[in-house]
């Protein structure tokens, strides 16, 4: 099939968009034609969530255009998008739980009979027509959507879709939460939908599912366009490069350091369901990288080794000594930082100035019988302001109002300032600029010259690969795999976060 | 590419209990079991009269409930609508005994209930200040005015003509009649429609809100004033009830009425809950009132009791869908 | 927690913009036209009289500037104040408790209703508003249930110093009253416990992340304000020289009412003592200058009223222009 | 899951037994005081005078000499807004009009709350009134703001509700304590007669006068008319729909066997009377209470309530007035036996420092009409 041969349904070109201190998106472009389905592809915070929200009416882009059936469209709102055929399904599906099947796909649009009332004869024969236009079988109109399973759900997502006569539908990460049977059964549905012509725009971060049901295949990375193929022309090692990128070389200039005795042993870390038996060790001087898939358990880890939702079972010792850490309080008293994934939501407080935001984590050591020496925390913040390079035009400035890098220069910032002794860096680098970035890596080389022990999670493989002096690997709650820094390629680290059946080794 | 089987599960049907198997339910269970719990103590609680009784003199309460569930649903909440159900009252009932026809008397509180409630539910949306304090603020407005134009005075000789609530509508009382159909309606209403929807989208997460194309502002302004339309027919069951209009405001109705909104499980946290749940929980609120007597507590030892159900009812609630929350996550 | 984005505009001066000094100026020029009215208004016997009457709610609102910067709110202070009133006079009159003893109970009955607030609110995840409105039904009931409705009299003359006695001519209990708001003030000014009221009512979550015991300091303050209303029960019991089941009903929104005129979000993570202070002030004063100048208790209700919507609606419309 | 709501449901079940059968069935009438009661000689003859006692009032200190000049007086209900009280500011203002140099407004609490209302009888003093009339919402703890305004050489004089003696000057007393049990209980007796059951809806049990009055009703049952039988007190507030709900649950409650309900407050009544109409117990179960006249016609006419006993409280707001002038003049002094009432005539003096009204009045088919209030 050739670009050529039809009018894309859906056709997308030089998307901008730009976010208070962040550019969303620059210069995308991708289409869609009928009976296709093209998958979207990048890491968290590639741009592909700002891209479906343009497309399906939710924001307005900055700059280029959306052209329906070769004609350029303005979505000023959802409704306009969805009039245009647009129908998107978000990973977080947008039901009513006490509502029938029926009501749901028509809630809003119901058949109407004499008078205004709502047919609910038609509306239930409409719903079964649907139903059986899917081979849909287990599924009755009549059901209550909030007994139903999370795969029937969708299902349900997708009818009222199609009621919406959508020709062309968004299906954010739709397998993210399914089991392996409905997988199965949403892409019989999926293939059903090709047949009659519409067109699908189709997330994941399963590599292996869109080798079974793409057509065609748009990375982005950091808001990007960065390429697109064909999914017959390529193959998976192709497409981790091409989403998480080849300046491997240059950016990343890491500083060999002495390493020393171990400062984090764990054994044996349960916490359902996210974390299953997870064994670990990191030194001090020592960076040790933590790869994986997003979903593979890498934050919760994290947030297992802080504290935050404490393991269930296992050990972990610092410094040799057995600790019980129950809490973030006990994580920092043991000398353990984190920089969390979710800079706005978990790292940073937004409405709160930059000093204050520096001194939050360590307001203990500034402290005397619960006053703050204010003092020494202006001093500490300026310091800290200096040392991590924060572009501020003052310590007092409120800290939501800098750009993401340097809040995340203040996150780590805050950290430092308790001297910890293992720092667990989560995504250090998400979403912030290549300058910031440097100074960020510089930065970790740093302190691990100072002796600090490091664990990071990063999705940018080759962040991890030119960080880290060791790397894990994590799927599914368990570390898969451990590569010393000679041995760690990308090949190598890419196949094993991929798992078993291992399609890059199937596409090679 | 082939067909895949798909196996074949065995899957519950919407019955009728099913759909009711919630929050609902448990209300309605609680309704039905306090009854009999009383019943046995004292057989004379379960006469019709008596029952019938309970349903005619609260009814206003569950008709203002039901407004107010809709505005915490929607992420707000009203501390005026005692004051105003007072301010309304007294209205009505002036035009009634200055001749007035009574229609207008009856009409004259809806109108004004939807225009005080929307003009507070503009400032929420639009001036940006949080409901807690428009509505505090309105309270003391509406309390103190009262007073000042009233001086307190009862009105009393009211026309025959204008006790709705004494009047049967197909055999029901009326006051029961317009609960019992204010509360389908605002149900049906809340499911079916897609401002209904919006109401629930805009408490649940502005996120949502904007995905199912909703404006905020207007859909809080639409809840006040729906809200201010139900304290309006909540005005004129409690108005024409009596021979006497207080013009006063009724102690503490306003936290009456939010009570009643809460323990039927209408989620402060907003997005979740029923103006059914809102309604059975003021019957139930006023069942325990009742039964207290009947079972010849100690009147000292009522307001602990009550209190204490009420907490114990919001706790199993708060339990409950924390079970299922975590239940439905998927392992 | 507002849907409504903020709208951007121009720029005011960042000292006007403090809500606090905005009042506080309202506040002088308040005085300063009721003083020109009423003779009587602005004099020391007057002023220091009015700080009197409002230290029970003065009392109480300290703590719930605390309560109310984490995101939270306490519904139940006033039948805290009903409850720790029974229990001061029960205790002496029926368990024969020593007074002093009485008051110590007293309070611990209060600091106990807000502990299991605070407890639930943290360990069972109810919502503030919810947890408060039931204990308020509940604490109410109880003091009605434990004093049979009976009211306790004939304290030992010494009590009524804490109410109605005067040190260097300052009422006793406004001493008390000054000396919390100055102790309330610094904490939360200066001290971890202050920052981490803040940090949880911008973020709870990164607060959390930053270490900071979130739970413990939540619990704390719902037991802070529980003695604080306690602490008022005794205060109140002193003045009035009786102990009613009924005292304290409807503090809660008086002390809401201070507190939000006072410049503290709803919200969550912004608001000051200092502003709780103005805001209980201006609302005594307004009462008291009405009352005066011939104003009669039904229209200055109107007129609190008023001022509260008014008050709010020009310090937050100046508060986003600075944003 | 729903074990646990059974578990609940039958908890809750379970404390409602327990608690029904640890609850007081006879004894102590809910709702009353704890104070000693004095009940009145049974019959139908006039109360006896009581000794005279020595004052024991209180006096204002140097009270500026306004004898015969214009005062300023302020009048402090227990709470404005309703038409029990409005009837008594009525009265004060028709007395100032008839003294002529009496200036008197009312203001108060929109809520019977005690320190609601000390704080506005500080203000007043403040503001530097002549006098102050005041019906209190508590005895004890309105006692020390008073003592504050006599100390400013403020007049205090009372009625409807008083203070600790040693607190005002003057107490108008509308009827004693006692004299309204005698009458209620009397009333009630006669219609459902001497062994009929009855039950009671007061507005809380901690109002003063209401507890007041169901202890001393208690204690002249117990004397004169043994064989009522006292069945239970339920509150309502001042509330009319929930007198009006309470009340049809006593109904509902005790059936053929509650013959009389007594209402206890001016919204308790009217709502009782509405409720018996409703329930079609008219004859059936009798009213008997304190009301206004306005709210009680249609009941009384419809021969539902046969009687409604009150006081006149416009006479009283007036009786207060002309205390209060009297007592500024000088012309009632400690140890006086009787004071001028203006069209009221000569009050007697009793108890010390209390200026009596008058019996209760009792208000019927032939003479409500003739009140507006």
């Amino acid at each position: 099939m050739s670009a050529a041969a039809t009018v894309p349904l859906l056709e997308v070109k030089g998307l901008e968009k730009s976010f208070p201190g962040v550019r969303a998106l620059s210069g995308v472009s991708f289409d869609v034609r009928p009976g296709e389905v093209h998958a979207l592809l990048g890491e968290n915070g590639a741009g592909k969530s700002t891209l479906i929200k343009i497309v399906s009416g939710v924001y307005q882009p900055d700059a280029g255009e959306i052209l329906i059936d070769g004609r350029a469209m303005r979505f000023a709102a959802p409704e306009d998008a969805r009039r245009a055929g647009v129908a998107t399904i978000y990973q977080e599906l947008l039901l009513f739980p006490e509502l029938t099947v029926a009501e749901n796909i028509f809630l809003g649009h119901a058949p109407r009979a004499s008078g205004g009332r709502i047919d609910w004869r038609a509306m239930t024969a409409k719903a079964e027509a649907l139903l059986a236009s899917l081979d849909i079988d287990d599924l009755a109109a009549d059901q209550v959507v909030g007994s139903l399973s999370v795969g029937h759900r969708q299902r349900v997502e997708i009818l009222r879709a199609l009621s919406h006569d959508a020709r062309i539908l968004i299906m954010d990460e739709p397998t993210a939460a399914l089991t392996e049977a409905d997988v199965t059964r949403l892409f019989a549905i999926v293939r059903r939908l090709k047949e009659r012509g519409v067109g699908i725009v189709y997330i994941s971060h399963r590599l292996d599912e869109l080798f079974q049901i793409a057509d065609r295949v748009t990375v982005l990375r950091d808001g990007a366009w960065v390429g697109a193929r064909d999914m017959a022309d390529t193959n998976a090692a192709e497409l981790v490069q091409m989403m998480v990128g080849r300046r491997i070389d240059n950016l990343f200039p890491k500083i060999a350091a002495p390493i020393g005795a171990p400062v984090l042993q764990a054994r044996g870390l349960v916490r359902n369901p996210t974390t299953r038996d997870v064994s670990l060790e990191v030194r001090a001087g020592e960076i040790v990288g933590l790869a994986g898939l997003v979903g593979s358990g890498r934050s919760e880890l994290a947030q297992v080794l802080f504290g935050i939702t404490p393991a269930e079972r296992g050990e972990i010792r610092l410094d040799g000594q057995a600790v019980r850490i129950d809490s973030p309080e006990r994580a920092r008293a043991g000398g353990i930082a984190y920089v969390p994934e979710d800079r706005g939501a978990q790292g940073l407080v937004r409405a709160m100035s930059v000093l204050h935001n520096f001194s939050l984590a360590a307001l203990g050591g500034l402290s005397r019988l619960g006053f703050i020496d204010r003092a020494a925390e202006r001093r500490m913040a300026e310091a800290g302001v200096l040392r991590f390079g924060v572009k501020t035009s003052s310590v007092d400035e409120l800290a939501g109002r800098l750009s993401g890098g340097n809040q995340q220069k203040i996150v780590l910032g805050k950290w430092l300032a308790n001297n910890p002794k293992l720092l667990i860096l989560d995504e250090p680098t998400r979403g912030i600029d290549v300058g910031a970035k440097a100074e960020i890596h510089r930065l970790m080389c740093e302190l691990a010259g100072e002796g600090v022990a490091i664990l990071m999670i990063s999705s940018e493989l080759p962040e991890v690969l030119g960080m880290s002096d060791r790397v894990l690997v994590m799927r599914e709650g368990r570390l898969v795999a451990e590569f010393d820094r000679a041995h760690a390629t990308s090949q190598a680290v890419g196949a094993a976060m991929m798992g078993g059946d291992d399609p890059m080794e199937r596409a090679a | 590419m082939s067909a895949i089987p798909v196996p074949r599960l065995a899957l519950p049907r919407a019955g009728i209990f099913r759909r009711f198997a919630s929050q609902e339910a448990l209300l309605a269970l609680a309704v039905i079991g306090l009854a009999i719990a009383v019943g046995f103590v004292n057989p004379r609680f379960l006469a019709y009269r008596n029952l019938a009784d309970i349903l005619l003199g609260n009814a206003y309460i569950a008709i203002a409930a039901i407004g107010m569930s809709m505005v915490i649903i929607s992420g707000n909440i009203d501390i005026s609508v005692g004051a105003l159900i007072g301010v309304l009252a007294t209205v009505s009932g002036s035009l009634a005994v200055a001749g007035a026809p009574t229609l207008v008397a009856w009409i004259v509180p809806v109108v004004l209930g939807v225009l005080v409630m929307a003009a507070q539910g503009a400032v929420v949306a639009y001036l940006r200040i949080p409901a807690i304090v428009v509505t505090l603020g309105m309270m003391s407005i509406l309390k103190g005015g009262l007073i000042s134009v009233t001086g307190g005075k009862w009105i009393t000789d009211l026309p025959q003509g204008f006790h709705l609530a004494d009047l049967n509508l197909l055999g029901v009382p009326m006051p029961v009649a317009i609960m019992v159909v204010a509360t389908a309606l605002a149900a049906l209403w809340m499911r079916y429609s897609a401002s209904g929807r919006a109401i629930y989208a805009t408490g649940g997460n502005a996120e949502a809100a904007r995905l199912c194309g909703v404006n905020p502002q207007r859909t809080v302004v639409m809840v006040f004033a729906l809200h201010g339309f139900f304290a309006g027919i909540a005005t004129l069951v409690y108005a024409t009830q009596l021979r006497v209009i207080q013009s006063t405001t009724p102690p503490g109705l306003e936290l009456t009425v939010i009570t009643a909104a809460v323990v039927g499980g209408v989620s402060i946290l907003g997005g979740v809950g029923t103006v059914v749940g809102a309604t059975l929980a003021a019957i139930l609120i006023a069942e325990i009132t009742s039964a207290l007597v009947f079972v010849n507590i100690s009147p000292y030892w009522t307001d602990s009791l009550r209190g204490g159900l009420i907490l114990a009812t919001v706790i199993a609630d708060i339990v409950r869908r924390r079970r299922r929350a975590s239940r439905g996550r998927r392992i | 927690m507002s849907v409504f984005a903020a709208s951007p505009g121009r720029r005011v001066p960042k000292w006007l913009a403090r809500h606090e000094t905005l009042l506080a100026i309202i506040l002088v020029a308040a005085l300063a036209g009721l003083g020109a009215f009423n003779n009587r208004f602005l004099t020391v016997d007057n002023l220091l009289n009015q700080g009197r009457l409002m230290t029970e709610i003065g009392l109480i609102a300290l703590p719930m500037t605390f309560v109310i910067i984490t995101g939270g709110i306490d519904l139940s202070v006033g039948a805290i104040v009903g409850l720790s009133a029974v229990m001061l006079g029960y205790s002496w009159k029926t368990f024969g408790f020593p007074l002093p003893l009485a008051i110590a109970f007293a309070l611990a009955v209060g600091g106990l209703a807000g502990f299991v607030n605070g407890f639930v609110i943290t360990r069972v995840k109810v919502p503030p508003l919810i947890m408060t409105i039931a204990t308020l039904a509940l604490y109410r009931g109880l003091a009605e249930g434990v004093s049979q409705a009976r009211s306790v009299r004939g304290y030992p003359e010494w009590f009524y110093g804490l109410g109605q006695g005067e040190w260097l001519g300052v009422p006793t209990q406004l001493l008390l009253l000054v000396v919390l708001i100055v102790i309330a003030g610094v904490a939360l000014d200066r001290t971890t416990f202050g920052r981490t009221l803040y940090a949880i009512g911008s973020n709870e979550t990164a607060a959390r992340f930053s270490a900071l015991d979130v739970d413990r300091t939540k619990v704390v303050i719902y037991t802070l304000s529980g003695l604080a209303s306690g602490l008022a029960a005794v205060v109140l019991v002193s003045r009035v020289t009786t102990t009613r089941m009924d005292m304290g009903m409807g503090y809660e929104l008086d002390v809401i009412a201070a507190v939000v005129l006072g410049g503290t979000s709803i919200f969550g993570g912004a608001g000051t003592i200092w502003g709780t202070v103005i805001g209980l002030v201006m609302i005594q004063l307004l009462k008291n200058g009405l009352a005066l100048t011939g104003v009669k208790g039904d229209a200055t209700i109107v007129v609190i009223g008023v001022a509260l919507i008014m008050s709010t609606l020009i310090a937050s419309s100046l508060q986003r222009r600075r944003e | 899951m729903k074990a646990r709501y059974l578990t609940t449901a039958a908890a809750a079940a379970l404390a409602l037994a327990g608690l029904a059968t640890a609850a007081n069935a006879a004894g102590k009438w809910d709702g009353g005081d704890d104070l000693a009661t004095s009940p009145l000689e049974c019959g139908m003859g006039p109360a006896a005078p009581a000794a005279p006692m020595k004052y024991d009032g209180g006096q204002p200190t140097n009270a500026a000499d306004k004898a015969g000049k214009e005062i300023v007086v302020v009048d402090v209900p227990k709470l404005i807004g309703i038409g029990y009280f409005n009837a008594t500011a009525k009265g004060i203002q028709d007395a100032a009009k008839d003294i002529g140099n009496v200036k008197a407004k009312t203001d108060g609490p929109t809520e019977a709350k005690i320190d609601e209302q000390i704080k506005f009888i500080d203000n007043y003093i403040t503001s530097g009134v002549d006098g102050i009339l005041f019906a209190a919402n508590d005895p004890v703890a309105i006692a020390p703001v008073l003592k504050k305004a006599l100390s400013k050489g403020i007049h205090v004089v009372g009625y409807d509700a008083n203070s600790t003696p040693d607190a005002r000057e003057w107490f108008v007393n509308q009827s004693p304590f006692n004299g309204i049990a005698k009458s209620m209980v009397d009333a009630m007796a006669k219609e459902t007669g001497e062994d009929g059951s009855f039950a009671i809806v007061t507005s809380t049990f901690t109002t003063p006068n209401q507890a007041r009055w169901i202890a001393e009703m208690q204690a002249y049952a117990a004397k004169c008319h043994p064989k009522l039988n006292w069945l239970e007190t339920v509150e309502a507030q001042e509330d009319n729909n929930l007198s009006f709900n309470q009340a049809t649950t006593l109904i509902n409650k005790h059936g053929d066997k509650l013959k009389g309900i007594f209402g206890m407050t001016s919204v308790a009544t009217p709502a009782s009377a509405e409720a018996v109409t409703k329930a079609g117990q008219c004859g059936k179960v009798a009213v008997v209470g304190l009301a206004t006249p306005n709210a009680m016609k249609p009941y009384v006419h419809s021969d539902c309530v046969k009687s409604v006993v009150l006081w006149n409280p416009i006479d009283l707001g007036y009786a207060a007035t002309y205390v209060m002038r009297a007592a500024v003049d000088g012309k009632l002094k400690p140890g006086d036996t009787s004071v001028d009432a203006g069209k009221l005539g000569k009050l007697n003096v009793i108890n010390g420092s209390e200026i009596l009204l008058g019996a209760p009045y009792i208000f019927d088919k032939a003479n409500i009409d003739k009140f507006d209030f």
